[in-house]
């Protein structure tokens, strides 16, 4: 059987279930749609393998199918790639999607609206699927929109809750934000490429007609236009805002969109589009500089915070941001590397949390937790080797990836020392606030309730054995993409000459980068790097387990900057609200930035002003003139009635006048 | 003065006659006396028509002038008829009393 | 010359007349001054040479018309409108419009009289009086007004008994 | 001594001998035959009757012509009968007949004494008759008069009305003004051509600078005197008036019949006699029709009486035909032709309908008294619809056809500007046609008083609605037929 | 030969219509039955034409002539292209589920309202197949009266405002259009020395461009304030807000059409010069992007839901102009098919509107809210109505969207970078809107009770659905039959903007095979 020619189905079978559930999902019983779903991601995930091993097999690694013609005007199809990086991608998307359909059956399974949200999962993965196996933008575009509908129907899943309804909106429409650059920036390469599919795109790009653009011209606004969309998919400075907030919805969703799948997309896109971004240096320095800002700036909020998916919500932002920066500096299959370790061990920590949530009877106040360790030791254990692969333990996957990231920074003609810097102090960060988080959960003295105490227990099969599966996959994954100076056979380099074929080096940045790499300072870094973790873990584990709360520094000034996320949603909200109070200052002018934050708020001030300012219009002065028609005739209408008074001889001077004005023409003609 | 009397002469007169009939009926109350204005103005109409018949030396003028009042008899008598009808039922035959019909 | 003397004295009769019908109070002394104003028209006639048209000026508007309007005068109410003022409140603008006309008129007419030059005068008088080339005429060329006519005064007749017949039936 | 009375100049006044004979039969036969008011339904078939014959006539006259062609002259030039005429005496006709199928049941319900009403409104024929025909002054003047005395005595048919009496008195006060005025512009015209003959003033006129001021004094008071009676602005004034105090049926006709009449012989006078004096009369032609549409949209927005809304949106149509005058082109004349046509048709059916809402005791004539009608009779208000849209010039029904030609015609001759405007009228004339239409369809109904109706007012809502149609939505025939009419 | 197809499909309706009058009052059932049976089968007999339609020929189809003024030089002459062809499909189909979704709805006068809109639907298939100038006059004038009635006297509080303002404005826009169509008649008359109101012929006209440009303002008046354009807009959101449910959808799906066509088929083809002309262009596309933002921003503010609904036509409408304007391809084709998906999604919407408000009898979305616990089906069916009208992906909206976007891009990149806002503010105004009606907790106990849909009003959606979806998969067939006529009129606009008042341009060969007959 040839599953390479099956590939659309890998997508369809979910969305089959989807179907399924949404129409038929109310008639059928639990147990139905715990079959259903979870299998239908189940096949999907046989179908991936299969399909993968297939492609392996292959010389020239792609594979298209082309279904139907889609939007004939500018060529492009229904069609399907299987190449080495989308086959990395449904092997994550398929495989981790099943561990969490399979989590889910249990974690759900006392919640209402179960045939819905299995419904909406599935159809999360049909999207999430379309976009990792589009052969073109159109059609990667539809999932990328499809997700992030997903996205919203799932964040919104407990919709009686206005703050999930309003979250998912928030989702939504920075999404669209980004969504609008990225139209714009498909826009700009089909003029400069006439096509929209991958391969001809990158021909075209690789071929003689471009040349890298040192300047800011064409290429580099398409680049930049399509990294807007990046930013909003993968929650980038500045449109990360809405990803934390997304975390009213259930667990497993954010385990699997808002950690593993959905928000990796922007990173996918622009492995996808690495032709491109290789062609405009300018735009992967800002690429990499947007990630660099956004792994610090979200890691130092994940400091403070006590919410326990809020912490992973920032940390997730900040490894997205390392993502980008490893993108950004030319180290594409790092970044898809690092992508891949990440959807485990954070997809481990999201699912953890949830177990830990769900024991506690749905707290999720880290300070109300503590000594859960042998009350749920299953998810203590699992989440302890998540914890250490995050911190970037050595032999973990975590530490192989990120560190390749910062030793890339380093090493890559893109790169700068200043990222390394950054990338080091993230790290520390992350180890720290990690650690925190393990430490306020599991050790130490138990701080919750009686009642809740009493509830305490852990979780069932359904949810502990997809822990362990994935905490197996943290270990080992990492193992896939060792340094070169580890010196290991070919296998455990795998990842970077899997996805060879797909980052094609462009000539002119290939031979500046053939610099031979320093071994000596390699080794250097990867002990600092490791220093830094253990460092980071250390001074948690004395904040956390030796001090006791009042004795802990309060970090000063910084602690509620921090705690209030460096006041950037009220930051938005105050510079609109000013600018307004100024009387429409400069602030106010930027159209773009009323945009964003219209966007981002849905209700806020600002576009609620501007369009009572049209409504107004539409009233008083549209309608006015419209009106006027009818006012007119009436005012009009006056005098002509008023002089029909009924007495003839009004009328015979009418009469008169008439024929004097009828002579007066004459005259005066 | 005494140029000889031209065409011109009468069609003075008659203007004169005509605007002194319309005087009448832009300015008197009484309905009668609106009507015989109306005959003040075919009058000034029947001095053009002779004037030019003459002058022209046609009949024409003369045959249209009998028309002329022969309308002014049928007007009148129809006039008059209205009025009475109307003075039946509103005792009244002042102009500017007579205005139900208005706007 | 007598022509002259005679023109111009009927022309004041005419517009003295005239002159009293619209201005006069009471009603009754209007149609005595309508009389004088169509008698002076009639005179007129009679200078123009339209005998014919003198005579049914005499016999149908005087005598005829007029009375007719006296009649009526007496049938309505005449002393109560006989107090009434004569004219309405209004009368500047009247009168304004009406001088603003007659200077129009007069305008047209001085500088029409130039053109009054007008086409070939007709034959003089052939044989027969005025009053048989008149019939003539009128039963030759203007035998439909004629006709018409009749139509018309038969109108007048059945409209004013239509009007002035109480309501009876 | 020559013949005074010819077979052609007979076989010319035929039409109007029978008309003229059966009206005064009607006059004699009323208290005669039928002294009972209830048997005097039975004088409509005088008129029926002699309508048919008078058709019968008129048809031969125009088979004459279409195996002739040419024109017929009769009384030495005093009368002609061509398209033109033919296709007038048409209308007369039909309108006549209309207005006396709809009379009985009207006078009836008012209690009025109608015997002498159908022999009037037959001799008001007999005047329009020559009003088209007449080729001359005199026979124009005499005509004009005797539909206008008669028109006196309908308006205040209605003798108990004090509105009826007053309505008749302005309008006869007001319309003898006028004739003096027409009369003393005929009088001037004679002058200064020495003939009452149109064709032989038509030469002189066009030996004349249009300028000249004598002609311009004739032209001037004329068409005062014909503004008057077409009801253009600021001569209109008695309009209003006189339809409201009129018995409805005789509104319809004055609105139609005398209306038509009288623009018959404006246009014979302009487009014959006078064109040649065309830069004398265009502007004023132009002032007029702009002032007539102007003061006939806006005051008819505020009208609470139905027929006081009809005479001025009478006024608006009176402003966009002589808009087709002021196009001086075939298409604009056609318009015109087909205008007054159609005109007739919609505006009677308008009026009839109104007819049919008086009843015992309620004049409905305020425009609530429509409300609900679509209720009462559907028949009444879907007929009403297509009548006002058809007024309003909505295709596909009959009065676009002329608001079209007219448009097309100015556009033809440069006229933009009063395109523009004659169109936007348009969209102002809508507002209050269809406050009519939003009292009958959407207006919940007050009193369930059905519409009075009889054999005679359906059969005439009948026709005048599927004319209406029929006109607009197949043209072909009748601007055939308008494009004879005006072959000269 | 010549078949008689399209007018079957033009009077089908209609004789509905007379049969429909034969039947008394009283017997309502009957009248809702017939009604229905009338216009499925106007939906029927267009079927066979779409499926006889040939989509690789040239120019019009199923051309029937016959002289209906021939002293005028008007034709009953009417023809369909690929253009067409999918209007009349749109108007058929969504007539038969506007009447269809009347049946309950509507409890009063219930012969006149379905006699209207058949009237109505004669109407407006008669816009969209009348190749001569006259007839399409007529037939867009005839659409306005039912409309006024449908408004008039089933609609809201304000109808009479409402429908006395959408009948002032379209009437005035039509009648300036019509002396702009004069205008094209005495020119060509003028320069071929015959009269005619034949589309094909009066492309043959070589117009100076000042004249053009005054034809094109006076065609412009008519089609703007129909579909509407920013500043036009103002009849729209009272006329919808007011009508009944079933009549805002055919306004909405159909009516509003109207304009944007008439753009198509007449302005651009007609006014080649002019509709290319620099300002021209820069003035419509400005008016539209101001449309598209400016009902976008309108609707934000909106209390009432379906006046929320129509200010987001006024947004999309703004897209399907700039599509229009873009005078390429992508955009023509893109604002064509976004015609007809808005007419599906906007429907949709309309009709989501009408069913809350049979039950509850009353718009405002502050009434509402968890609509979502008692009406599951109505959620979902209105997410999807949403999401299509939000332009998401293998949804119909998406498609039309993105191809206008990708031909205002060709055309002018500000436009492109303009319109994608509109993308954004889109979401924005329906997700709120779906907030606040079908998710939270149930604010109103009076919602408590409501029902979910019925079988009928299943029916309704359904069709709508699988329709959009189809679309947002597969649009090509779509693209197919529009890429020969919108490819003449782009190459008739450039052409002619190239060579300025060039002698002969493309025209369609619509005339020679007609006459063989």
């Amino acid at each position: 059987m040839n599953f390479l020619d099956l590939i659309w189905l890998i997508p369809l079978v979910p969305l089959f279930g989807a179907a399924v559930m949404l129409f038929f999902g109310r008639r059928l019983s639990k147990a139905a749609i715990s079959i259903i779903c979870p299998g239908a991601v189940g096949v999907s995930l046989l179908l991936s393998i299969a399909a993968v091993i297939q492609l392996a097999g292959l010389k020239e690694k792609i594979h298209q199918v082309t279904l139907f013609p889609w939007l004939p005007l500018m060529k492009v199809d229904m069609a399907y790639l299987l190449d080495p990086l989308s086959s990395v991608m449904i092997l994550v998307v398929t495989g981790i999607g099943f561990l969490i359909h399979v989590y889910s059956v249990g974690y759900m399974g006392h919640e209402g609206g179960y045939y819905r949200f299995f419904g909406y999962l599935n159809l999360f993965v049909f999207f999430m699927l379309t976009l990792v196996l589009a052969n073109s933008y159109p059609l990667l575009f539809v999932g990328w929109e499809g997700v992030g509908l997903c996205s919203y129907l799932l964040i919104g899943f407990y919709f009686n809750r206005k703050s999930a309804g309003d979250a998912g909106k928030k989702a939504f429409i920075v999404n669209r934000i980004g969504d609008a650059g990225f139209i714009l920036g498909m826009f700009f390469l089909y003029q400069l490429t006439d096509s929209l599919k991958f391969t001809d795109v990158n021909e075209a790009l690789r071929s003689a007609r471009f040349g890298v653009e040192h300047s800011f011209g064409l290429l580099s606004l398409t680049a930049l236009l399509l990294f807007v969309g990046a930013t909003g998919k993968s929650a980038q400075i500045p449109l990360y805002v809405w990803l934390p907030d997304a975390m009213e919805g259930p667990t497993p969703v954010s385990a699997l969109i808002h950690a593993a799948t959905m928000v990796t997309a922007g990173v996918y896109m622009v492995a996808r589009s690495n032709a491109l971004f290789q062609l405009t240096p300018e735009t992967s320095f800002i690429i990499a500089g947007v990630g660099a800002a956004t792994s610090i700036f979200a890691a130092s909020i994940a400091l403070v915070q006590t919410d326990i998916k809020k912490v992973l919500a920032y940390s997730t932002v900040s490894q997205l941001g390392y993502m980008f920066v490893a993108a950004g500096v030319g180290a594409y299959w790092v970044a898809v590397f690092h992508l891949f370790t990440h959807a485990f061990f954070k997809a481990l920590l999201f699912l953890g949390a949830g177990s830990v949530i769900h024991a506690m009877s749905g707290e999720q106040d880290m300070n109300l937790m503590g000594g859960l360790k042998n009350k749920i030791p299953i998810t203590f254990r699992t989440m302890f080797i998540a914890s250490l692969a995050i911190a970037g333990i050595p032999g973990l996957a975590g530490f192989f990836s990120k560190d390749e990231i910062i030793w890339q920074t380093h090493a890559s003609p893109l790169g700068s020392n200043f990222f390394t810097v950054v990338g080091l102090i993230t790290a520390a960060m992350t180890a720290f606030y990690m650690w925190r988080l393990m430490f306020l959960t599991f050790y130490g003295e138990g701080r919750m309730d009686e009642k809740t105490r009493h509830h305490l227990h852990e979780s069932p099969k359904t949810m502990t054995v997809p822990l362990m599966v994935l905490a197996a996959g943290s270990v080992l994954v990492g193992w896939l993409g060792t340094p070169k100076i580890f010196g290991l056979p070919e296998f455990f380099r795998g990842f970077e000459g899997w996805l060879e074929p797909v980052f094609e080096p462009v000539k002119a940045l290939a031979s500046e980068g053939a610099e031979q790499p320093e071994h000596a300072f390699e080794w250097f870094m990867m002990g600092v790097s490791v220093v830094i973790a253990i460092g980071g873990i250390y001074v948690a584990k004395y904040m956390y387990t030796k001090l006791r709360r009042d004795q802990r520094p309060s970090g000063g000034m910084l602690y509620p900057v921090l705690l209030n996320k460096w006041y950037v949603d009220e930051v938005y909200d105050l510079i609109f609200i000013r600018g307004l109070s100024l009387g429409g200052g400069g602030l106010f002018a930027k159209f773009d930035r009323e945009v964003v934050d219209g966007g981002v708020n849905g209700t806020a001030w600002t576009t609620r002003f501007v369009s009572t300012v049209s409504m107004w219009w539409d009233t008083w002065i549209v309608d006015g003139l419209v009106n006027l028609s009818a006012f007119t005739v009436r005012a009009l209408s006056f005098p002509v009635r008023f002089l029909q008074t009924g007495l003839l001889q009004s009328y015979a001077l009418a009469f008169v006048i008439g024929l004097l004005a009828i002579f007066g023409y004459y005259w005066v003609r | 003065m005494l140029h000889p009397i031209t065409v011109t002469h009468y069609l003075v007169l008659s203007a004169a006659l005509l605007l002194i009939g319309t005087l009448g009926v832009l300015l008197r109350r009484n309905a009668v006396v609106i009507m015989m204005s109306i005959e003040l103005i075919l009058n000034a109409v029947n001095i053009n028509l002779i004037a030019f018949s003459e002058h022209l030396k046609t009949l024409n003028g003369q045959i249209f002038a009998i028309f002329v009042i022969t309308v002014a008899v049928a007007e009148a008598a129809v006039g008059l008829g209205i009025l009475i009808a109307l003075f039946r039922n509103k005792e009244t035959v002042l102009i500017d009393e007579i205005d139900i019909l208005k706007w | 010359m007598l022509d002259t003397a005679l023109f111009y004295s009927f022309a004041l009769l005419t517009l003295l007349g005239a002159i009293l019908t619209v201005s006069l109070r009471n009603a009754v002394n209007c149609a005595i001054a309508l009389i004088t104003s169509l008698a002076g028209v009639a005179g007129l006639f009679l200078l123009q040479k339209a005998e014919f048209l003198f005579a049914v000026q005499i016999v149908l508007y005087i005598g005829g018309i007029t009375v007719l309007f006296l009649f009526v005068i007496m049938l309505v109410n005449l002393d109560q409108t006989a107090k009434q003022p004569r004219f309405g409140r209004h009368w500047m603008i009247p009168v304004l419009a009406i001088a603003g006309t007659g200077t129009l008129f007069v305008g047209f007419l001085t500088r029409g009289r130039g053109t009054l030059a007008l086409p070939a005068p007709g034959v003089a008088a052939d044989a027969g009086g005025n009053v048989e080339r008149l019939s003539d005429l009128l039963f030759r060329e203007y035998l439909v007004p004629f006709e018409v006519a009749s139509l018309l005064l038969l109108v007048a007749i059945v409209g004013s008994v239509v009007m002035a017949r109480k309501k009876a039936d | 001594m020559s013949v005074y009375y010819s077979s052609t100049d007979h076989f010319v006044l035929l039409p109007v001998i029978l008309l003229a004979l059966f009206g005064c039969a009607t006059l004699l036969f009323d208290f005669w035959l039928f002294p009972d008011a209830r048997q005097r339904r039975f004088l409509v078939w005088f008129l029926l009757i002699g309508e048919a014959f008078a058709g019968v006539a008129l048809w031969r006259q125009q088979s004459f012509l279409n195996q002739h062609g040419g024109s017929i002259n009769a009384f030495n030039g005093s009368l002609v009968v061509d398209g033109f005429s033919l296709y007038f005496h048409w209308i007369f006709l039909a309108t006549t007949t209309l207005v006396g199928l709809i009379s009985y049941r009207y006078f009836e319900v008012r209690e009025e004494h109608h015997g002498e009403y159908y022999g009037l409104i037959m001799l008001a024929q007999c005047g329009m008759f020559f009003l088209a025909s007449g080729n001359e002054l005199v026979t124009l003047f005499i005509g004009l008069e005797t539909m206008a005395v008669t028109f006196y005595v309908l308006v205040g048919f209605l003798r108990a009305d004090k509105r009826s009496n007053e309505a008749a008195l302005k309008y006869l006060l007001l319309g003898g003004f006028s004739s003096g005025f027409l009369a003393y512009g005929f009088s001037i015209l004679y002058g200064i051509s020495g003939s009452t003959k149109l064709n032989e003033i038509a030469s002189a006129v066009a030996a004349r600078d249009p300028f000249d001021p004598l002609l311009f004094l004739a032209i001037a008071t004329i068409l005062v005197g014909l503004f008057f009676k077409v009801s253009a602005a600021p001569f209109h004034m008695w309009t209003p008036d006189a339809y409201e105090g009129a018995p409805t049926v005789v509104t319809a006709y004055l609105a139609v019949g005398s209306k038509a009449a009288s623009l018959a012989l404006l246009v014979r006078l302009l487009t014959g006699a006078l064109s040649t004096a065309h830069a004398a009369w265009e502007p004023l032609l132009i002032g007029v029709a702009l002032l007539s549409m102007t003061v006939g949209n806006f005051a008819a927005v505020t009208q609470t009486n139905t027929k006081r809304l009809l005479a001025y949106s009478s006024i608006n149509h009176a402003g966009y035909i002589l808009l087709g005058l002021v196009a001086r082109n075939t298409i604009g004349l056609q318009g015109v032709m087909i205008y007054i046509l159609v005109y007739a048709f919609m505006n009677l059916g308008a009026f009839l309908v109104l007819t049919s809402l008086a009843s015992k005791g309620i004049a409905g004539e305020d425009i609530n008294d429509l409300n609900g009608l679509m209720q009462k009779s559907p028949a009444h208000a879907l007929w009403m619809l297509v009548f006002l849209l058809s007024l309003a010039g909505i295709p596909p029904t009959a009065g676009f056809l002329g608001k079209y030609l007219i448009f097309l015609g100015l556009l033809q001759s440069g006229h933009y500007i009063l395109a523009i405007f004659a169109a936007l009228y348009v969209a102002v004339a809508i507002y209050y046609y269809f406050r009519l239409v939003r009292a009958m369809f959407t207006q919940k109904q007050e009193n369930a008083v059905a519409p009075t109706t009889s054999l005679g007012m359906k059969l005439a809502l009948g026709v005048t609605g599927v004319l209406t149609l029929v006109i607009g939505v197949y043209p072909e025939p009748w601007l055939r037929f308008a494009q004879w009419s005006i072959t000269r | 030969m010549q078949s008689h197809i399209l007018s079957i499909v033009l009077f089908t309706p209609l004789a509905g219509l007379l049969v429909l009058l034969l039947i008394p009052g009283q017997n309502k059932f009957l009248i809702r039955l017939w009604a229905n049976i009338a216009a499925a089968l106007g939906f029927l007999v267009s079927v066979p034409m779409l499926l006889s339609f040939d989509r690789a020929k040239d120019g019009y189809q199923f051309v029937e002539r016959a002289d209906w003024i021939p002293s005028l030089g008007v034709q009953y002459l009417i023809g369909v292209d690929g253009i067409s062809l999918l209007m009349v499909m749109l108007t058929t189909v969504m007539g038969f589920l506007a009447i269809f979704s009347s049946w309950t709805s509507i409890k009063d006068r219930e012969k006149e309202y379905y006699a209207m809109f058949l009237l109505q639907q004669v109407g407006m298939v008669g816009v969209f197949i009348s190749l001569d100038f006259l007839l399409f006059y007529t037939f867009w004038e005839l659409v306005l009266v039912p409309m006024y009635f449908i408004i008039g006297i089933w609609g809201g509080p304000r109808k009479l405002y409402a429908a006395i303002k959408f009948f002032l404005y379209t009437l005035a826009g039509g009648v300036l259009m019509l002396l702009g169509i004069l205008t094209l008649y005495f020119q060509y008359a003028q320069q071929f020395g015959r009269y005619t109101f034949e589309i094909a012929e009066l492309m043959k006209l070589n117009m100076p461009l000042g004249l053009q440009q005054w034809v094109f303002w006076a065609f412009f008046l008519g089609f703007a304030i129909k579909v509407p354009m920013f500043p036009f807009h103002t009849w729209l959101p009272d006329a919808h807000t007011e009508a009944p449910t079933a009549g805002s959808v055919i306004l909405a799906a159909v009516l509003l059409k109207m304009g944007t066509y008439g753009f198509i088929r007449f302005s651009l083809p007609l006014l080649p010069n002019a509709s290319s002309d620099r300002t021209i262009v820069t003035i419509l596309a400005t008016l539209s992007l101001i449309g598209i933002l400016y009902g976008a921003f309108v609707s934000l503010v909106q209390k009432d839901w379906k006046k929320l609904v129509a200010y987001s036509s006024v947004s999309h409408l703004g897209f399907c102009t700039l599509g229009i304007f873009a005078l390429n391809q992508n955009g023509i084709a893109g604002s064509i098919i976004q015609q007809i998906n808005h007419g599906i999604s906007t429907g949709m919407l309309f009709l989501i509107v009408g069913v809350i408000y049979e039950r509850r009898h009353t718009r405002e979305i502050k009434e509402f809210g968890g609509l979502a616990h008692v009406m599951p089906n109505y959620a979902i069916v209105f997410a999807i109505a949403m999401l299509s009208s939000a332009g998401l992906p293998l949804l119909n909206g998406f498609v039309g969207e993105f191809t206008i976007l990708q031909g205002a891009f060709e055309a002018n990149k500000i436009w492109a970078a303009f319109a994608v806002l509109g993308i954004i503010f889109g979401a924005a105004y329906l997700l709120w809107l779906y907030q606040r009606t079908m998710l939270g907790e149930i604010t109103n106990e009076k919602n408590r009770g409501l029902k979910d849909l019925n079988w009928r009003e299943w029916a309704v959606f359904v069709p709508l659905i699988i329709w959009a979806v189809t679309i947002g998969v597969y649009p090509k067939p779509y693209f197919d039959i529009l890429e020969k006529p919108v490819a003449q009129i782009v190459h008739r606009v450039h052409q002619s903007a190239n060579m300025p008042l060039a002698a002969a341009t493309v025209v369609p060969p619509i005339a020679a095979e007609a006459r063989v007959r």
